[in-house]
């Protein structure tokens, strides 16, 4: 009974997804730390948008896809952050989500 | 013509023409890669063979214009131009840096012809990257510093393309021409197919250039191939001045024709977010490549002849 | 307070993810546009599904995944597309999920 | 009328992504399937969490991200799993969200 | 036996025994490019060398042979296989166009015996590419044509097989064998290492079509394995009567004689997506595809020296 | 010194700098697969032309030797080094299993001086991959098996290395030196520089290694380095014993000596998940690598020469 319980996840936490350009990656991975999420996860895109088609193709012109999940005050410091300094000048969208985490623990 | 430019060719028509045509990005890094340490490698071989000596004043030279450029550049775009302050620096910056794989068409076109260049210019090819980049920066924030800088100096003098063709020609220059024998087949031998499939990409990424360039108007054309040739006479006037061959003084044209489209995007988009990255992309890319590997090189080898004396 | 008021990302939108054969990408890219739209954003992926086993590994059997953030209306255009143009011919799947965007007028 | 009725998603799944080691790919491909699992899709993924970088360039040392769109039951099943074969030894984390599906019955 | 078939034969095992060996995506373009580039260029040099007289009938016999091909498959495939009509249509549409990984092997199988062949091959390969694939739409759709024939044939002929053997061809041919030189060492002296890794690949392919087969039975292995040699005698005739060589004869008998198994699929599964895409991929890479390469090429090649009054 | 070795150093100069220097996985596997193929085919040439007889003692007693080494090292790493138990036995897996990249060097040092080697080396090298991965997982289980070693021991027969060396062995012994002749520009003279940038990509993961060796300490650098030579000296004594030349008992010290970093830590995550995949990775990556790569090849030569009573 008590395994059932468990594996129920029933903590909730934002999920906060980021896509923008590839050469911010380092500059955010940086920022994210330092605002506070436990982790996050990359991977690659391509896309369209206000600023025209993103395509991996040609080396720096890919996007990339952030997921973080994070607690309420996290996500709102991180969406702060994007939005004062990003948002004017680069290919960026964010949108948020709750979900459900097995070990909440492990996300600040 | 060198037949690695039909492979422009073909990759410019199969993007116009929308091919699905398309080079990975591994492969596209693989070539990349190759071509740096290929020009490296060579470069320090030549260094190893004939040991150079007052190479400074030539250094100093070569630096200094390639501050320079960027001053020359940056008025015409902002006041001919009418490019808000931030385009027209982030134009200087990438006009005033160098193009890799030009100076690689470069060097294959005097291969071809059997006339050789000084050693070091793979090494003016390293130092021209810089300077632009940095005098951009400088007029687009008007000299108002809120750029970290050391961090940005570290991200372009560590960033791959001058990582590997200082590198290149360290190990060069360390192992000699002895040395370097038993890699000859991969870095030398097949320089000028990797350079053709190299080419291949450039034609389709310019292609995907074209639609800019239709929408920023005939500006971008104009400078795109009007402003290389007096550049790139500069250059030759600079390497006749401090003493370099035919070949050398061509290829110093070249690089001071060229303009960036990898070490200053990349750099101007994270230091100077407001410029819009597909104009100097779009003219660097889309009409200066082309022009210079088309007509370009022949063009600034006949100035260099002339120069030396030469009918061209 | 009006920053931080701004940094909660209260609008919300649809979020409709779309897993399908890579040979339909242009295809799916063309339609989205026409059915109003923003953006979408696209990554490869493998998988399997009623369809079998599908991998990357050789040239046209891998999957993309696309996303679209858009308004209740064009993500119900999107799916009726889909439903009627691909989902008996093609490997295909469609979620859809509410988010919360920073910047509502970015969105269709 | 009916079609509109049909394209709208209104029946309700679960979503749930699992990020973790490459390595275990093939071994949670089956798990998946014994579990119950309709399907899956994977895509790869770099990120950093309580077990440090997790980055694609060095060959194993990657991230892939599993989504599977399943019933409340199954979902329950696959964390259960997760929890008690891979939690403790594995770079790891689940979460799990609610998605409105296309056709429900193409989903366990 | 050839090497290069061993690594099919590899490839084959590894996938079968359900080996980690993968080779990347991007890998296997880098691969495909090389090739289709390599056979381009060679085509093109030997057009440049002895200049081409009254082409166009061979043309034209090599095309009405494509268009035929198709017509002669469907009935099988519907009647005898028992296979819906857009199954059908697209297992004649497969097997009517061509294979270049086939072609590539049995280049190699003939410069390693040292038999020359007419330098337009590489052309009817193009020429074979696309007809068949026409006629298959035109087969599943019974004549009523609610395809965009625009686009699908924009995408046909402009897919990057018939991009990068059309340019090579023309590269080739422009620049001549002088100028090709400086590109042997990539494209020439690789070909055959190359071969090697793309037909590894092509036998961890051939795996991943295994578990399919056995599900579809009896029919897609006796259609793979008994419809090439009379497709590939028909070519050889053909070949014979516009007065190919024995090489040219092998290869346009080889030609006719294999599937395709890149253009064909990305076409149909646009244009006809009701037919099943594994069924006649599983037949062309995991039945035909073997099969030429260890049985049919030379085969082929003793059908058409006894054509030409050789003993094979 | 080798050039090759400069391109390590210049990758871990690169990397430690945090240059954006990368090599996509896609290249990485193209380089890994081509060095596999390469020693495969090289020994299995070797063997055509050799035909090697008595080799059965030899592999006994070079599987002898794989089962014994991880023997040895466990005490040290569990007592001396106080690692978990499982852990130590990860190690013991590691530094008793082998490295293909340092047998690479090792080959290309010996061809740089003219010695040669027995044909058998890369079948030995096969052979040594594997026990060491079984021994160690037998003492983190402390012989308790709830492995499933059906499975397991297929992933590493069957895994990509073992693969395409058995591969490359068998079809440069089918083929012999004439049908791998063709073969030859790709897989043999493009070694050398295929070798250097594959080291450039080890320098590249040894530096982002470094940040563990800090953290884990003293031991792991002291175990990396003090480790390999009384290990190669025991690979060089059974090499002289069962009649090895001096450049083959050079490479199974070699081999000895150096630490798995591809079929190990995939075997052991799975079977040993327990056990902290970073350790032995740093320690067979960060340090003994390096260490054999620039020190350990040499000094193993010596003692290989000594023990043939040349002065080395
Ligand atoms: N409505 C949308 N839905 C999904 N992805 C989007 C959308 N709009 C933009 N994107 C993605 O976000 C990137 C940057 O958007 P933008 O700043 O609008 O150019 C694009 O390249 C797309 O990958
Ligand atoms: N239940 C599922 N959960 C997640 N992804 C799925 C699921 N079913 C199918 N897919 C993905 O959608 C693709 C097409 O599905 P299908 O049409 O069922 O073959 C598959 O290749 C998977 O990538
Ligand atoms: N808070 C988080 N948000 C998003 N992804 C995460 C987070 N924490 C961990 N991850 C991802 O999950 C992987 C394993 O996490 P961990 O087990 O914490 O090392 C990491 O490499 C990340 O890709
Ligand atoms: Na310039
Ligand atoms: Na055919
Ligand atoms: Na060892």
């Amino acid at each position: 009974m008590a395994v059932e319980v468990n594996d129920v996840p029933d903590d909730t936490r934002k999920l906060v997804t980021i896509i923008t350009e590839t050469v911010l990656e380092l500059d955010i991975c940086e920022a994210l730390e330092e605002l506070g999420a436990a982790g996050y996860t990359i991977s690659n895109a391509r896309g369209k948008g206000s600023r025209g088609v993103r395509d991996a193709g040609w080396a720096s012109s890919g996007n990339i896809r952030i997921e973080i999940v994070c607690s309420d005050e996290v996500a709102k410091r991180i969406t702060g952050h994007m939005r004062s300094h990003y948002y004017d000048d680069y290919a960026m969208i964010i949108f948020e989500s709750d979900v459900r985490v097995l070990r909440p623990d492990k996300f600040a | 013509m060198d037949p690695v430019i039909w492979f422009f060719a073909l990759g410019l028509i199969a993007g116009l023409a929308k091919s699905d045509l398309r080079m990975p990005p591994a492969v596209y890094d693989l070539l990349s890669m190759l071509l740096l340490l290929t020009i490296g490698l060579k470069g320090g071989v030549e260094l190893a063979k004939a040991p150079f000596g007052g190479l400074a004043p030539q250094i100093v030279a070569v630096l200094a214009m390639g501050f320079l450029l960027p001053f020359l550049l940056f008025p015409i775009a902002h006041w001919v131009g009418r490019l808000a302050r931030a385009d027209a620096a982030s134009l200087a910056a990438h006009y005033g840096s160098v193009s890799v794989a030009t100076f690689a068409v470069g060097v294959a076109f005097l291969v071809d012809r059997n006339v050789s260049y000084d050693s070091q210019l793979p090494l003016f090819l390293v130092l021209l990257e810089v300077p632009a980049i940095v005098v951009g920066i400088l007029l687009a924030r008007r000299g108002r510093s809120n750029v970290s800088w050391g961090k940005l100096l570290h991200e372009i003098f560590f960033g791959k393309s001058i990582v590997l063709l200082v590198g290149g020609l360290l190990i060069g220059w360390l192992a000699g021409p002895d040395g370097v024998r038993s890699l000859e087949p991969l870095f030398f031998d097949l320089f000028k197919g990797v350079l053709a499939l190299f080419l291949l990409e450039m034609g389709l990424i310019a292609a995907s250039q074209a639609r800019t360039l239709r929408q920023s108007g005939l500006f971008l054309v104009l400078f795109g191939i009007l402003v290389p040739v007096p550049m790139a006479t500069l250059g030759a006037v600079v390497g006749w001045a401090i003493g370099l061959s035919v070949g050398g003084t061509t290829l110093l044209a070249v690089l001071a024709g060229s303009a960036s489209y990898i070490a200053a995007p990349a750099a101007i988009r994270i230091a100077v977010p407001e410029a819009n990255p597909t104009l100097s992309l779009t003219a660097s890319l889309g009409v200066t490549f082309p022009f210079n590997i088309f007509a370009g090189i022949p063009i600034y080898f006949t100035i260099a002849s002339m120069l030396h004396g030469g009918g061209g």
